[in-house]
């Protein structure tokens, strides 16, 4: 297996365990986690997506380096992507705080008041 | 010169200006001037020559490398209507936050979700669409929960994680459509994966539309918009289903058509679409909540107006828009009138705004008028988008088509069984109780009357628009 | 059940995810790049002056991106306040009643400056070398969430967070409307000199929006953090 | 221009009429000189459009097609029915509204639900039909509103039942735009007559189907009476005498304009599918069963709202049989009808201004009370069951010879069942209101005022007039068959002069008159006539006096009841209704349970879709 392959593999391992943690756990908490595992599946997919054999990180330096650099597309999109997870998150974690005084639970089946 | 870039720069700058001022007062205003400069701004361009787009490059960086903003038609109308009635909410909010402790945040948020919306209608990059949607999204869940009761949270939070992951899928297409395009500008991409492999695309596209779909509420993925709608302010349920479903639908649809034309993603969708406006309407016929009966329709709704762009013909698609219209006028209406039996009665139930409708006149006939076109009643906007609707499907020749008009006309009767369920309780004799539950005025503030009635306006006179409303989805 | 149906739709996801992707993946081994990022790094000394490509690519050439991404903060920074704003019934009060002790406290506040020093830096170079305003945002605001972890009794500023938030976002759109009135004509451009290439000064605008995004970003995450963590709240100062 | 007119001043009544309601609380005078003002001046010009018949003209553009309205000799006939009665009814309401009562809407919707009616008379393409149809359903519904409490959920029923109807003329006319390309009458003709069997099946009972249900035909009849019965009274006469004819007109337009003889016939001669035959059953059916409904109400202005749906089975029929007399006699019998229901319902309205109540069970004996209205009635009920001098013996006479002329036995003996069903309700009405005992507390009831006498004076006049002389009426109607494409029927003024049967209502109502001379004068010197008061009772051998209620007035027939009242009347259908409730009720609530409130449902779903989307694309190809 070369590199990419294994970053790819694992990257969509990353995504799958989250969504099942997702689809899975009652825990809101753990949910949100979830959501971050598979946030973090997804960067280091398009991290991979920029990968080149033998490539540099894309700097120019005063020497310089050998052979190509990688994409430095994904890894701008990475950023982005990073910073808008951690926004959602902190919003997420807010509402959970709330819903915990609301609901005194953090069960996704306790909290089904909103229904049919 | 006026670049369409201020459409998204403008809303921005008020929104960190609202936050600065922190003032009640101070936010109303800013709002309300940037919600009429954004008017005046879309009335610039819907008037100006658009036959052939007016691109903007950020940085003066053509696409691929740089992003690009375009303006056509179809986007100078969409944005009319989103700052019209983003400008008659603002106005409406006047009274309705009055309550409210943080307006000046609420603004902010609003305005954010106003240039977020510019902003995934302008843009021609699918990473920038992606951080605008996420901005669109991010402002909706904040704005639910504004409403700070138990239900809102609970809604606000179910909202978030099946968006959060709607924007997991999204990026995941993005980076499976840039790993064979190299590219993040849609045409470019377009162009890709028409070349590539079938199946490939189909999991892009797949993937995408659901994504992006929880935002427009296509049906299996909709299941939050029932909590969310009803649970949030009801300006803001307004502004949700009055613009937001209906812009997240137009670009998804732009996007299915134009960038993973190489799929047949109308089939699944007009499918989808028809269930949305059975299960819909269906589930909306069993409500006892106003508002939740209400977010139920838009389900209906949203669903027949997919199933109008999907059709694949260019009358398909002006009827589609033409809908999408009239629904922003009816359904604003609708919320914004539930919004204010709320407030006066301090209840959700239909059955304890019996007689409202007698002590409130005016409020009572803008509900009736927005409920007829809804309902697609002939003088009025609702008849004629339907009608056009109707008769594209029958001469469209797609698959389902006959189908789908069956199911519209099913549809239509459970839509005018509920909706008219509530105007009889409306105009029947108060409870016994109910009176003295009743505060405050009896008409509605100034600014919310005047607000109800120019969505009012657009729903009575919206078909002389008819002729205006483009029908292109080109990129 | 729940599980069953989990890995069902996990395992039909999972099939596609890894059929398709790998089907088109398993070709991969480039020695070049394919995609628009040879052209970027072909283009980029030129255009943007930075050394570091992945700066110019987030400041320049996809600024409107970097635009967006600081309103998601800012969006979530006012969602979080709005909406914590109301834990007032002492939920997180047992967290952080205790403060970390003498020596904790002393030493955090003497780790401020430094950390702060460390974030300016990582700002400053980021059209250099890795790093820039979001990283340097965040190294500055853990410099606050430090102290805020150890002590109980700071007060935060928030008159200032917010005047610097305000003008930090509208700095950054100011700039993009220097380039849309200037000869350049379009939002965003890089109309300042570019300078000597690899050094502090170059890179035309790129440093002076790293440093608003730091600014932005520290404000909006000390924002966040001391609304999650109840810091300074009134009923925090109440409750002692 | 009167055609214009017919459309212009109704939409102008109803839109000073709502403004002056909004706006003000009082005023109910003036809203009642405006509006005898504003129906006056309607049915001078529909009088005056009849030189106009024949002309078009254009409304406004609509989906590329010019809107087309214009007069024809049956939309004629229809106008002045409709503004005749429109009239008529605003007399009388301008005795028979009180001040105070909750009717703000009451003259806004009357003139609404003339414009959408005229309008759809005068529609000569059918988009502007649809259209006009769609705003009389709705002012329909808005106008029955304008009554008790109850009114309004009886009004709910109504709306449902037209909007299904509306719905499917919708996706009609859908159909036929698509398959002809046009809306006109004539265009969707020419493409009808090209039709297959299974798309001419299709289009007629998409057409039909609407307009059966308007005009309350048998399985689907069960919203009307309840609705039309609860409405104010005045109402409940103008709604039962023209508006659900409109169902009438629209099946004769459809059958003899829009699909064409030739589809007709075509569709007729089918072994499977037999259109005449179906509509004659169906009719046939409306004749029967709702007047044996009407047999057991005991509510006045149930039972003749139960009648108005029975009375529908004989112009349906009469109709259905597409000859010239049965044309003719359905046609007739729509004004026939209009007359004496009105005339009836008028006379109950005026019962019910004094009394309070339309209740047959606690009426009784207030003949001398209110001599006028009991003769309006005895003139009603004697047209409504068919017997000489008045016009109702004339239509159905037509009716009755043109099925049994037509080879049609078991309908003729339906027709004749239905009317024995009429002649027994009617005498349980006339008898309950105005014979028998007075209860006490009628004593000091008097007779109504002018304004309410006038309109029953006026279609007595009519009711006896156009019997002796239905020429008058038959005259205009045999120009209809000719519009329609119809042999007309040979008439005269006293009657009709055809080879298929002779009626002179001179000779008929003289024998009528002079038997009933004849029978007086024995009257008079036969018997020695003496006069007793009411209390002069007596009952198995003992005198009765005030204490003893003597009433046989209550639940009259209800031997008849128990018999096959309850039984299989109505039942099936009944039951067929609760059943689509509890199906949409049920698939409401499957559908309501998708929605599970699980977070993780939810995602579930999402994550379903995806693979769901994939596996479609992938079978798509």
């Amino acid at each position: 297996m070369t590199v990419p392959q294994i970053l790819y593999v694992s990257a969509f391992l990353l995504i799958l365990i989250g969504l099942y943690s997702l689809l899975t756990q009652r825990n809101m908490i753990r949910m949100i986690i979830g959501l971050n595992i598979a946030d973090l599946g997804v960067n280091l997919f398009l991290v991979t997506i920029g990968f080149v054999d033998n490539g540099s990180a894309p700097i120019f330096r005063a020497q310089a380096a050998a052979g190509p650099m990688v994409d430095p597309v994904p890894q701008a999109l990475v950023l982005t992507s990073i910073v808008i997870g951690f926004g959602v998150t902190a919003l997420a974690l807010t509402l959970v705080m709330r819903l915990f005084v609301t609901h005194g639970s953090i069960d996704t089946a306790r909290i089904r008041g909103l229904k049919w | 010169m006026v670049s369409p870039i201020l459409f998204i720069v403008v809303p921005l700058a008020a929104a960190f200006l609202t936050v600065l001022v922190n003032r009640n007062a101070g936010a109303r205003i800013l709002a309300l001037l940037t919600g009429f400069a954004l008017s005046a701004l879309a009335w610039f361009w819907f008037r100006a020559d658009l036959s052939t787009p007016v691109s903007v490059v950020i940085a003066g960086i053509a696409p691929p490398m740089g992003i690009q903003l375009s303006m056509d038609r179809l986007s100078a109308a969409l944005a009319l209507l989103i700052s019209v009635s983003g400008f008659l909410v603002i106005l409406y909010s006047q009274s309705y936050l009055k309550s409210e402790e943080a307006q000046s945040k609420h603004y902010a948020v609003l305005l954010l979700l106003m240039a977020a919306s510019f902003g995934i209608l302008l843009t021609r990059d699918l990473f920038n669409l992606f951080v605008f949607y996420e901005i669109l999204c991010i402002s909706s869940y904040i704005l639910v929960a504004s409403e700070e009761t138990k239900a809102s949270f609970e809604a606000s939070l179910k909202y978030l994680l099946l968006g959060s992951v709607g924007s997991l899928f999204m990026l995941v297409a993005i980076g499976l459509a840039y790993r064979v395009s190299g590219s993040l500008a849609m045409s470019d991409i377009a162009q890709a994966l028409g070349e590539a492999d079938l199946s490939y695309v189909m999991l892009t596209a797949a993937l995408f539309v659901l994504g992006m779909g929880i935002e427009a509420a296509i049906f299996p993925v909709n299941t939050w918009l029932p909590d969310a709608h009803s649970t949030a302010p009801s300006s803001i349920s307004a502004v949700l289903s009055g613009f937001v479903i209906e812009l997240a639908l137009i670009v998804l649809l732009r996007i299915s058509m134009t960038v993973f034309s190489s799929v047949n993603l109308m089939l699944p969708l007009r499918y989808m679409a028809l269930a949305g406006i059975l299960i819909g309407e269906l589930a909306a016929f069993g409500q006892t909540e106003l508002k939740r009966t209400l977010a139920y329709s838009s389900m209906g709704q949203v669903g027949l107006m997919l199933f109008a762009l999907t059709l694949g013909t260019e009358a398909g698609r002006q009827a589609g828009m033409a809908h999408l219209v009239m629904h922003t006028g009816a359904k604003s209406i609708l919320f914004l009138i539930a919004g204010y039996f709320i407030v006066r009665t301090g209840k959700r139930d239909i059955k304890s705004y019996s007689g409202l409708g007698r002590r409130m006149p005016l409020t009572g006939v803008f509900f009736v008028i927005g409920a007829l076109s809804l309902v697609g009643v002939p003088p009025l906007f609702g008849f004629f988008t339907k009608f056009k609707i109707l008769s594209a499907a029958a001469v469209s020749g797609a698959t389902g088509a006959w189908l789908g008009i069956a199911v519209i006309l099913l549809g239509t009767v459970l839509e005018a069984s509920y909706l008219f369920r509530v105007v009889r309780t409306l105009y029947s004799d108060p409870e016994t109780g109910n009176t003295r539950a009743v505060k405050g005025r009896m008409e509605m503030d100034v600014p919310a009357l005047i607000a109800v009635f120019g969505f009012t306006l657009l729903v009575i006179f919206g078909s002389f628009l008819l002729p205006l409303i483009p029908s292109g989805l080109a990129l | 059940m729940r599980k069953l149906i989990g890995i069902l739709l996990i395992g039909g996801f999972a099939f596609y995810l890894i059929t398709v992707g790998m089907g088109l993946f398993s070709a991969e081994s480039r020695s070049e790049l394919d995609s628009v990022g040879s052209e970027i790094l072909a283009t980029s000394p030129d255009l943007s002056g930075a050394a570091n490509t992945v700066t110019a690519v987030v400041v320049q050439y996809r600024g409107f991106d970097t635009l967006g991404e600081v309103t998601v903060l800012f969006a979530s920074a006012l969602g979080v306040s709005m909406l914590a704003m109301a834990i007032r019934d002492g939920l997180l009060q047992d967290l952080f009643d205790d403060d970390g002790g003498f020596v904790l406290q002393a030493g955090s506040l003497a780790l401020l400056p430094f950390i702060v020093l460390v974030g300016i830096y990582i700002v400053l170079h980021g059209h250099l070398s890795p790093g820039g305003g979001f990283p340097g945002g965040v190294i500055i605001a853990t410099a606050v969430f430090v102290v805020i972890l150890t002590s109980k009794t700071l007060s935060i500023p928030r008159g200032l967070i917010n005047v610097l938030e305000t003008l930090a976002g509208l700095g950054f759109l100011a700039i993009g409307f220097v380039g849309l009135y200037s000869p350049a004509q379009s939002f965003l451009a890089n109309i300042l000199p570019k300078g000597e290439f690899g050094s502090l000064l170059s890179a035309g605008f790129i440093p002076v929006i790293y440093a608003i995004v730091a600014i932005k970003v520290a404000s909006e995450l000390i924002n966040i953090i001391s609304k999650l963590t109840a810091a300074g709240s009134a009923s925090r100062e109440a409750a002692e | 221009m009167n055609t214009f007119l017919l459309l212009i001043f109704p939409l102008a009544g109803f839109l000073i009429a709502a403004l002056f309601s909004a706006f003000s609380k009082k005023g109910l005078v003036v809203g009642k000189t405006f509006a005898f003002l504003g129906f006056s001046a309607i049915v001078l010009v529909a009088i005056m459009a009849k030189s106009e018949i024949g002309s078009i003209i254009y409304g406004p553009m609509m989906f590329g097609w010019q809107l087309q309205f214009g007069l024809t000799a049956i939309s004629w006939y229809f106008a002045l029915m409709i503004s005749g009665i429109s009239w008529l009814t605003v007399v009388f309401s301008l005795g028979a509204l009180r001040e105070g009562g909750t009717y703000p809407m009451y003259y806004a919707w009357l003139f609404a639900k003339n414009l959408g009616m005229l309008g759809v008379i005068l529609s000569q393409d059918i988009l502007a039909f649809f259209i006009m149809w769609e705003f009389m359903s709705w002012t329909t519904y808005f106008l029955l509103q304008q009554g008790t409490k109850k009114a309004r959920s009886t009004a709910m029923g109504y709306l449902i039942y037209a909007i299904i109807a509306s719905m499917i003329l919708f996706a009609g006319i859908i159909f036929l735009h698509q398959a002809s390309g046009s809306f006109g009458f004539s265009e969707i003709a020419s493409t009808v007559a090209g039709f297959d069997m299974r798309t001419l099946i299709l289009a007629a009972v998409l057409l039909l189907a609407p307009m059966l249900i308007e005009s309350a035909a048998y399985p689907l009849h069960r919203w009307m009476a309840p609705a039309y019965s609860s409405a104010e009274t005045g109402i409940t006469a103008f709604l039962s005498a023209i508006s659900t004819r409109i169902g009438l007109y629209g099946v004769a337009i459809f059958l003899f304009t829009v699909l064409g003889f030739t589809a007709m016939k075509k569709l007729s001669a089918g072994h499977y599918f037999n259109l005449q035959v179906v509509i004659m059953t169906i009719g046939a059916f409306t004749m029967v069963v709702p007047t044996f409904t009407a047999l057991f109400q005991h509510d006045a202005k149930k039972l003749m709202a139960w009648h108005s749906v029975g009375q529908g089975g004989y112009m349906l029929v009469g109709l259905a049989t597409a000859t010239s007399l049965g044309v003719a006699g359905g046609l007739f019998h729509i004004f026939t009808y209009l007359t004496y229901v009105t005339l009836i319902l008028f006379c109950i309205a005026a019962v019910e201004y004094r009394t309070g109540t339309t209740n047959l069970n606690s009426l009784g004996g207030l003949i001398k009370k209110q001599p006028i209205a009991y003769v309006g009635l005895l003139f009603g009920i004697i047209g409504l069951a068919g017997i000489p001098p008045m016009n109702g013996f004339v239509s159905k006479w037509l009716i009755y010879r043109s099925l049994i002329l037509g080879g049609h036995p078991f309908l003729a003996l339906a027709a004749f069942i239905g009317t024995l069903g009429t002649i027994l309700s009617v005498y349980k009405l006339i008898h309950n209101i105005f014979l028998g005992q007075l209860p006490e507390r009628y004593n000091d009831v008097k007779e109504v005022g002018f304004f309410m006498q006038l309109p029953i004076w006026i279609l007595m006049l009519v009711v006896l007039g156009t019997g002796v002389f239905p020429g008058l009426i038959l005259g205009w109607v045999a120009k209809i068959q000719v519009s329609l494409g119809v042999e007309p029927l040979a008439v005269t003024l006293s009657g009709v002069q055809a080879s298929a049967g002779q009626l002179n209502m001179n000779v008929v109502s003289s024998v009528f008159g002079a038997t009933m001379l004849v029978a007086f004068i024995i009257f008079l010197i036969g018997g020695r006539r003496r006069i007793v008061g009411q209390y002069n009772n007596y009952a198995a051998g003992h005198f009765l006096d005030k204490t003893v209620k003597y009433n046989f007035n209550y639940n009259f027939y209800s031997a008849y009841e128990h018999i096959f009242g309850k039984r299989f009347l109505n039942p099936p259908v009944k039951r067929g209704e609760e059943g689509l409730v509890a199906l949409v009720e049920r698939a409401s609530d499957f559908a309501r349970r998708i929605y599970t409130g699980g977070l993780n449902t939810y995602l579930a779903y999402s994550l379903g879709a995806v693979i769901l989307m994939v596996v479609i694309l992938k079978g798509a190809i």
